[in-house]
């Protein structure tokens, strides 16, 4: 073995890695060297690191467990600072120049881990031992300590400055799992034209066979199920997933494969490759790994760039949704371990791990290796140690029928056989150092004789269990099957109702049965048997779970928290529907399993949301020039999706100052209001006045041409939904406004109506808010100033009345006037085609800026509307105000037809005289009223009477001034009330009848 | 001390935490549905009305509902004073729950934040937070500064800046599955039966009356039948003939990989759409909206993932490295106005006690207190007088979406 | 992925729009004359020649009608149908080159696959979070993108944003 | 994530979709009484199995349409148009 290098358990030659490219790397500031084409795991693993992490319960040393996304052990913090990543997996970090990482769970370090003396304690710390204990005085006593001890990873503390992006790709067909049964997938598919994308998790394609070479002749390693290549190819040509003829010689190519020529993998990779880059349709992602399937078919993906170092990478992982027709699962299978005491130190892995460190990386996981097994897989390890030059200590197998096959391999590598036995325990310190196997009796229940083994490492396979996590959150159904220890589709093939329903299929190892032997160690403490190695669950904890009654699998994972760690139990499930079926007394295939979820691995919440973050969290509309109001000092707010000015600053203004000098303007001279988000509906066709009359409360059948009606719109509840103005242009055009914030839910909501109960009227909606800008001209000078625009249009009191329309010219360009008001001054709102509305907007303020126009914010507006008491809605109504709580209830009930809300009026709780209603409230000098205080009447048995929604300083009187929801206010006009904020008294204030300002409306009429 | 006694004999002696019974021929009461409120209503009806003599039927495994996929919130700031009232209720009973039942329900009453992202949003949230305190409920307005020190990871100015918020320092979680199995294994104690596996597939209903009902593994006597079977209620009233204003839905939660304490208090914002708390073992536990149409699934699907996780992102930015462990979703009983269905039907000694959709975990002490004084004394307990099944028909809907803005 | 190619994204700017609705069920005798008398295509996602512009049939009772300057009013307007000047109330961008399609389904779930989603195509979908209508103009993937006129900015910094990695951006 | 096939556009995500609860309602007229207004405000079918229900296009042709699809599994059975009777549907 190699001494020098990149550490002294790196083979002199073999593996994939590049030893002309060293890479040098940190583990907890210690430095070490690995070369390019390593991965974490392997380069600690050469330079002979066995503890890594710690576990999650009792901080027990873990190392390298596994070669995949199933590792347990060796989980790292990765990078430092903004860059950093919680609970890496060490096996699946491809290694680069100056990488840093970083134990994890050990308080305060690894190696003198504090949380340690918790497994000294472990007897106590058994499953439900939250539930039975730190009960007195109370939880949160206890709480913070415990919490410290819990979780693995570190938040970085900064925002994340990577990127990260979402992608959609179609296709006919999804193959997940770039290993041999995958690649011939693909292979088939392609050729038959079908639109491919295939995706393999790890950086390399070839799963398996990338380094598991071929198996000796004649040595069946798999029981593989029949013909998978037929079975898919019926499928996609039978859905029309394959538009072309399949090739005739391709049918058989997939299964002949297994019998056929035996070449060396990596030329079998590389021919297959060749012939997939020769296909047009056919995308291969690698560092990708099939995350979720979801229904109908969608299944998401991970992809993660290559660590390049680079800042070029446009994201360091990217979110895939990919809408596939049929999807094949070519995912291999994962191996499990076996079960006997203290299983869990470092230096005891996988087999099928141990290999691949061997044959991929040339690393050997140790120096004195013992290997146990019960199944036929591990013989392979054992056969490439010692071709490496590894001596292996002995080979345990459980089982006693081994074939002749293996025996002859055995003897040919001169390693010895122990049949029948199993790990019994181990010893460490730390790291395994002495292994004791023990021979099974007959029935493996217990045992016969044991003996120990001195070694410094123990490979283990406990047989395979396919990766079908994807095809259970597909809805497929999983079964126990006992022959291999796993959990296989209960019914396969296309009948099941998961390959129905999802045009699922299953192929290669991902759909074969592994025969075992004998996985759990019949003796041993069972405190110290780790079946989720992750959480930290033994076999004492399902116990213990089952002699309390928590039987149920569900319960049993619940209670001792078993597979519910971050691997999901890639490990564990299979052997632990053993253990409780054994100590149950029933069948393992009668306990079912605990659901399988997405995602299959952790999945970054980052590249999750891609780029939808910061600013692209949600859209943003401006208004057609909000480029001017923010060069003029306006406050930016967000009202819904749109950014207003709330006010326009002057230098040293605060913002109430700058609302009172505006609002001062308006109620002085003239102000100028950007309403362009005012929704607006043009309604067409000679039905249109009778679909209308069917929303308002208000009888339209009286309104005249070019006037406008005030009207309010109400949910089928009999809620308001929204206020607006009817106009009607002529018998077949009418035009709709309505709240900025309900726009484009009106047009939506008269759109459902006439779609689905109505669709025999002759009428057509047209949402038309983004087409015309609305700039509202308010005050006593409005009139002159906008007489000062050229414009066909007669301005003039008696030619254009207050609740009037005109259409005309303004400034050369189409123009649509409404006389309405909402700052009770006169006001035009004139709407212009938006792209005109600068033009429009810098000629109002020329010719209004002498007379003192100024421009106007949302604080002022609705300050002003305030004291003119109009009605808010949403701010003075909620989802439960009806018609009559405002002061609507003559109109709404005179009005004879039925329309929408309606007969809701009429339910008793709608007409109750104890409901809130709208009243104003004023107060002395000093008050100042708070929007959200609550109101309490004199006689009151209620917990609350009411509240404030809206409230101000009024500009003319300087007094407070608020409207309110008070339960019968309008019997109390006159009366007083108490307020209440945060839960005191504030002050007393009196109920009134607004409005607060012009009474008789002489201003907004003039 | 009990434990420490336990360990050292290898915890041999524990018991069953509850028996598995077999059911009976009849019963003085049957339960239908072994979540929360259902094994609450038997522990009460035992412990406050003395009768024993009942049976929780389960179709699956007890807790295997909602009460076992809850993201744990409890909390009793609701706008109406009938609902604040009613929570509370629940809230205080919570609080000595782990005593009272020698169970630790891991009751951590470390607070909620509720965040307002814009003017308008933050005077309905002190409308909102006023009309608790007005209910003689706790509950106090934060300024920004005050929520960036009660939850450092928040972001302040995102897209949505936070302008201010609420919070209710009494709020908090507790451990759902302890709360599930606590109950069951106090109502055991008092003589109740817990039927496991075992469907209610129909009623035997004679002249308006509910005589029984029929199950997969036999008929049961009873003149008084509760159901509280949560997303499965209009299939279950079916059966009985009735219709329920209910909608079943997949209200869908997630977690991410746990990792050392970071998020102290539970923060739930409206408008952003999330809400986010961290467990003892360390996940961040997401949740968010249900699917948007009706679902037995019991399995959450895509779009409300992204939405769920774009919006914890958007509250939380640092939070982007984390990793998403596992999803999951639950089916939910909706209402019209998103508030319970208890009380009485119009068939004789059956009750109903659903409707509790996206928020009924915190309710299940008081939903099984006043269930069980309902059933045993026929009168409706006055805390749910409210939440009666013809509220519709009066148009008396309690709805917190409506007036605040937020249900659940 | 595909090599690194250039993408343009340019406003668009004097093209007028113009909506067409009418309230004919379209399997109507009056509604398939009307739609053969002015050239419009029934089949939902198709564009015609029309008006002198360019109509894309978004629903069975809708159409916009792209071109320059048009003037719809002047056509006599048939009792069954309107046409509303929106010119206004779009913004109009053009996304073109080679990697346009790979940009443009970052921001959708429609198939843009040059075989599925053709030229003289069009769909209105969900992008970027917003209502689009989005058009393919010219084989040398050339696309149309119609959105509201207040979401212009943000769909075009979205995309500009999106194109980091799809090569050259104009 | 529903794969929903609207009867103009085709085939597109669910995100394009807004659901509208169950299909088939019929509104009553004003003259009934309060059970029967509140049943049609407030009771809807809730079945576990196949619903029928209607969905909207939003974020595509804009248009309303009737869909029939299994609550459990959340298998779409039947698409329809707006004003189409209830279908029959054959189970497999
Ligand atoms: C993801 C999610 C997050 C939530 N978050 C919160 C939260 O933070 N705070 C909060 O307060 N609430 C929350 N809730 C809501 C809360 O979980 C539920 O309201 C509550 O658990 C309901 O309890 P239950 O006992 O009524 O119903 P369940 O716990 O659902 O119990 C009903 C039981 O009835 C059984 N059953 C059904 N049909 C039959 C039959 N025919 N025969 C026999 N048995 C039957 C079922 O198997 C089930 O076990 C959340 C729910 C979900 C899904
Ligand atoms: N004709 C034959 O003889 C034949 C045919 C098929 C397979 N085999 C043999 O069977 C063995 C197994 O082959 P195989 O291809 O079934 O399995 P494999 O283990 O070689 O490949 C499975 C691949 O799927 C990947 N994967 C698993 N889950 C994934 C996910 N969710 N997303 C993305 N990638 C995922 C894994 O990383 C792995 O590379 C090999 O030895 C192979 O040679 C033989
Ligand atoms: C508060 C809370 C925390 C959870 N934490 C975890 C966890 O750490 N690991 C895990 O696998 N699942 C976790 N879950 C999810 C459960 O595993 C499970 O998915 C959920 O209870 C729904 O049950 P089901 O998936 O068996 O249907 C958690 C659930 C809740 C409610
Ligand atoms: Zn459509």
């Amino acid at each position: 073995m190699s001494r020098s290098g990149a550490g002294a358990y790196r083979l002199p030659k073999g593996g994939t890695v590049d030893r002309d490219a060293p890479i040098s790397f940190e583990l907890n500031g210690k430095r070490y060297r690995g070369y390019a084409g390593d991965t974490l795991a392997s380069a600690l693993l050469a330079n002979g690191v066995r503890t890594i992490g710690r576990s999650f319960k009792f901080h027990r040393p873990r190392g390298v467990f596994a070669c995949g996304v199933e590792e347990t052990g060796a989980l790292v913090q990765l990078h430092d600072g903004a860059r950093g990543i919680p609970t890496a997996r060490a096996p699946l970090v491809e290694l680069t120049e100056g990488l840093r990482a970083r134990s994890q769970a050990g308080w305060p370090s690894v190696n003198f881990d504090l949380g340690r003396v918790l497994d000294l304690f472990s007897p106590l710390w058994a499953a439900g031992f939250y539930n039975k204990t730190f009960i007195w005085p109370s939880w949160h006593t206890y709480e913070p300590v415990i919490r410290r001890l819990a979780g693995l990873g570190r938040v970085p503390p900064e925002r994340d400055p990577d990127r990260y992006e979402t992608g959609n790709l179609h296709c006919d067909v999804l193959i997940v799992g770039g290993g041999r049964a995958g690649l011939e997938a693909a292979l088939e598919a392609g050729r038959a034209g079908a639109r491919v994308v295939l995706v393999e998790q790890h950086h390399e394609l070839g799963g398996e066979a990338l380094w598991a070479q071929q198996a000796p002749e004649g040595m069946p390693l798999h029981e593989s199920s029949a013909s998978t290549a037929s079975r898919l190819r019926t499928r996609l040509t039978a859905e029309g997933a394959a538009p072309q003829e399949w090739p005739a010689s391709a049918a058989s190519r997939l299964d002949a494969g297994r019998t056929a020529e035996v070449i060396p993998a990596q030329a079998w990779l590389a021919r297959t490759m060749a012939q997939l880059r020769a296909l047009p349709d056919v995308r291969i992602l690698t560092r990708t790994t099939a995350t979720g399937c979801y229904d109908h078919n969608v299944i998401t993906l991970l992809e993660r760039s290559p660590p390049s170092g680079s800042a070029g990478a446009s994201a360091r992982e990217r979110y895939w949704i990919v809408r596939a027709r049929r999807v094949v699962l070519a995912t291999g299978a994962i191996e499990q371990p076996l079960i006997f005491a203290n299983n869990d130190r470092p230096g005891i892995m996988l087999a099928g791990a141990a290999r691949q460190y061997l044959r991929r990386y040339a690393v050997a996981f140790g120096s004195r290796p013992l290997i146990a097994t019960n199944n036929d897989s591990a013989y392979l390890l054992a056969k490439d140690l010692r071709e490496a030059g590894v001596r292996v200590l002995g080979i345990a197998d459980t089982r006693r029928e081994i074939s002749d096959e293996v025996r002859a391999l055995v003897r040919a590598l001169s390693i010895e056989l122990f049949t029948g036995c199993i790990p019994i325990d181990t010893r460490g310190p730390g790291s395994v150092r002495r292994v004791w196997l023990g021979e099974l009796s007959q029935d493996a229940s217990g045992i016969t004789r044991k003996h120990a083994v001195d070694c410094d490492s123990l490979a283990v396979s406990g047989g395979f269990a396919p990766a079908l996590q994807l095809y259970a959150q597909a809805g497929g159904k999983l079964i126990y099957d006992g022959t291999s220890g796993a959990l296989i589709p209960a019914t396969p093939g296309a009948s099941s109702p998961a390959a129905r329903r999802s045009a699922i299929d299953i192929v290669g190892m991902a759909a074969s049965r592994v025969p075992i032997g004998p996985r759990i160690s019949p003796v041993g403490k069972s405190s110290r048997k780790w079946v989720d190695f992750l959480h930290d669950v033994t076999v004492a904890d399902i116990e213990l779970a089952l002699r309390e009654n928590y039987t149920s699998v569900e319960h049993v994972k619940r209670y001792t928290t078993l597979g519910m760690a971050a691997d999901q139990g890639k490990t564990s499930a299979a052997a632990s529907l053993e253990i409780i079926a054994r100590l149950r007394g029933v069948r393992a295939a009668e306990l079912g399993h605990t659901t399988m979820r997405p995602p299959f691995v952790p999945v970054t919440l980052g590249a999750i949301a891609g780029r939808d973050v910061g600013e692209r969290f949600a859209p943003q509309r401006l208004l057609p020039i909000h480029d001017w109001h923010v060069a003029n000092g306006a406050v930016m707010h967000d009202f819904g999706e749109w950014r207003r000015p709330v006010v326009y600053l002057r230098p040293g203004e605060t913002r109430e100052q700058g609302m009172i000098r505006e609002a001062t303007a308006v109620r002085n001279a003239a102000g100028l209001f950007d309403g362009s988000p005012l929704g607006k509906i043009e309604v067409h066709g000679p039905d249109a006045r009778d679909f209308l009359d069917r929303f308002y409360i208000n009888d339209l059948s009286t309104l005249q041409p070019l006037r406008a009606r005030y009207g309010l719109m109400l949910r089928e509840s009999g809620a308001i939904f929204d206020d607006g103005t009817v106009v009607m242009l002529d018998a077949n055009r009418f035009l709709v406004t309505t709240t900025s914030g309900n726009a484009s839910r009106v047009a939506q909501w008269l759109e459902e109506w006439r779609q689905c109960e109505w669709p025999n009227l002759r009428v057509a909606i047209v949402p038309v808010t983004e087409q015309w800008a609305t700039v509202s001209l308010a005050g006593p000078r409005a009139r002159d100033i906008l007489a000062k625009l050229e414009s066909d249009i007669d301005l003039s009191g008696s030619a254009f009345p207050h609740l009037s329309m005109r259409e005309g010219t303004l400034l050369g360009t189409p123009a649509r006037i409404y006389r309405v008001s909402f700052t009770g001054e006169l006001t035009y709102e004139i709407n212009v085609p938006a792209k005109r509305a600068q033009t429009l907007w810098d000629a109002l303020l020329a010719a209004g800026t002498p007379l003192g126009l100024q421009p106007l914010g949302l604080d002022a507006l609705l300050l002003m509307r305030l004291e003119k008491g109009f009605l808010h809605v949403g701010t003075d109504t909620d989802g439960t105000t009806v018609p009559n709580d405002v002061g609507w209830g003559k109109v709404a009930a005179s009005k004879r037809r039925d329309y929408i809300g309606k007969r809701s009026l009429r339910l008793p709780e709608n007409l109750r005289a104890d409901r809130l209603q709208l009243v104003g409230l004023t107060a002395e000098q000093g008050t100042s009223f708070v929007v959200g205080s609550h109101l309490r009447t004199a006689d009151s048995t209620e917990v609350t009477d009411g509240w404030i929604t809206s409230a101000g300083t009024s500009v003319a009187s300087r007094a407070p001034i608020a409207l309110a929801m008070l339960r019968a206010g309008r019997e109390r006009i006159g009366s007083e009330v108490d307020l209440y904020d945060a839960g005191v008294l504030q002050g007393r204030a009196r109920v009134v009848q607004p409005p607060f300002f012009d009474p008789t409306g002489a201003r907004m009429n003039a | 001390m009990r434990m420490l006694g336990q360990a050292l004999r290898g915890h041999s002696g524990w018991r069953p935490a509850w028996r598995d019974a077999q059911p009976k021929s009849g019963y003085d009461v049957v339960v239908i549905g072994g979540g929360g409120h259902g094994l609450a209503t038997a522990y009460y009806l035992a412990k406050n009305h003395g009768i024993r003599n009942v049976a929780v039927l389960e179709r699956g495994w007890i807790g295997g509902g909602n009460s076992g996929r809850n993201t744990q919130v409890c909390r009793s700031n609701y706008f109406h004073a009938a609902s604040s009232s009613f929570y509370d209720h629940s809230l205080r009973l919570y609080e000595h729950l782990g005593a009272e039942l020698n169970f630790n329900i891991m009751l951590s009453q470390r607070g909620l934040i509720q965040l307002a992202h814009s003017e308008h949003e933050l005077e309905i949230t002190r409308r909102w937070c006023n009309a608790v305190r007005m209910n003689n409920v706790d509950c106090e307005m934060l300024t920004p500064a005050q929520i960036q020190r009660l939850a450092a990871p928040i972001e302040l100015n995102g897209r949505f800046p936070v302008v201010g918020g609420f919070m209710q320092r009494r709020a908090g979680i507790s451990r759902h599955d302890a709360v599930v199995w606590g109950y069951a294994r106090a109502a055991s104690a008092l003589g109740v039966d817990i039927v496991q596996n075992c469907e209610v597939t129909g009623f035997d209903i004679a002249d308006g009356r509910v005589r029984g009902v029929r199950t997969s593994r036999g008929t049961i006597a009873a003149d008084k039948v509760v159901m509280s079977v949560a997303g499965y209620s209009s299939h279950l009233a079916a059966l009985a003939g009735l219709r329920l204003p209910i909608t079943t839905m997949a209200l869908q939660a997630m977690v991410t990989e746990p990792v050392k304490p970071i998020l102290d208090v539970i923060v739930i914002s409206a408008s952003v759409h999330a809400y986010a708390s961290q467990s003892d073992r360390g996940e961040i536990v997401m949740g968010a909206g249900a699917d948007a149409y009706n679902s037995y699934a019991q399995r959450g699907g895509l779009p409300q993932q992204r939405a769920t996780i774009c919006a914890v992102l958007e509250l939380f930015p640092s939070f982007s490295r984390l990793r998403l462990m596992r999803q999951w979703a639950g089916r939910v009983d909706i209402t019209p106005d998103t508030s319970p269905l208890m009380g009485l039907t119009p068939i004789e000694g059956l009750f109903i006690n659903c409707g509790w959709g996206t928020g009924g975990y915190k309710a299940i002490p008081a939903g099984g207190d006043t269930m069980a004084h309902t059933i045993a004394t026929g009168v409706p307990h006055p805390l749910i007088a409210p939440f009666a099944l013809d509220r519709f028909k009066r148009g008396a809907l309690v709805d917190e979406g409506a007036a605040a803005g937020v249900a659940h | 992925m595909r090599e690194a190619a250039d993408i343009r994204i340019a406003a668009i700017e004097r093209r007028s729009v113009w909506q067409i609705k009418t309230w004919l069920a379209s399997h109507d005798e009056a509604a398939r004359a009307m739609f053969e008398a002015q050239g419009l295509s029934r089949r939902v996602g198709e564009t015609s020649a029309a008006f002198g512009g360019r109509a894309l049939t978004l629903g069975p009772q809708e159409w916009l009608v792209v071109g320059e300057a048009l003037r719809l009013e002047r056509e006599p307007v048939a009792q069954d149908w309107i046409a509303v000047n929106v010119t206004d109330a779009f913004g109009m961008l053009e996304v073109q080159g080679a990697s346009a399609r790979e940009l443009l389904s970052k921001g959708c779930g429609l198939d843009l696959h040059p075989r599925v989603f053709r030229v003289g195509q069009c769909a209105r979908t969900r992008f970027a979070q917003l209502p689009i209508v989005l058009t393919c103009v010219g084989h040398a993937d050339r696309f149309e993108l119609l959105v509201a006129r207040s979401y212009t900015r943000y769909l075009r910094d979205w995309l500009v944003d999106a194109a980091t990695g799809c090569g050259e951006v104009a | 994530m529903l794969r929903i096939a609207c009867p103009y556009c085709g085939e597109r995500d669910e995100v394009e979709f807004t659901f509208g609860g169950t299909s088939h309602v019929a509104r009553p007229s004003e003259e009934v009484d309060d059970a029967t207004w509140a049943e049609y405000l407030f009771v809807r079918d809730n079945p576990v199995g196949a619903h029928f229900e209607r969905w909207l296009h939003a974020y595509g042709c804009g248009r309303w349409f009737n869909v029939a699809r299994d609550t459990l599994t959340h298998e779409i059975l039947k698409v329809y148009l707006m004003g189409d009777p209830k279908p029959e549907l054959s189970r497999t």
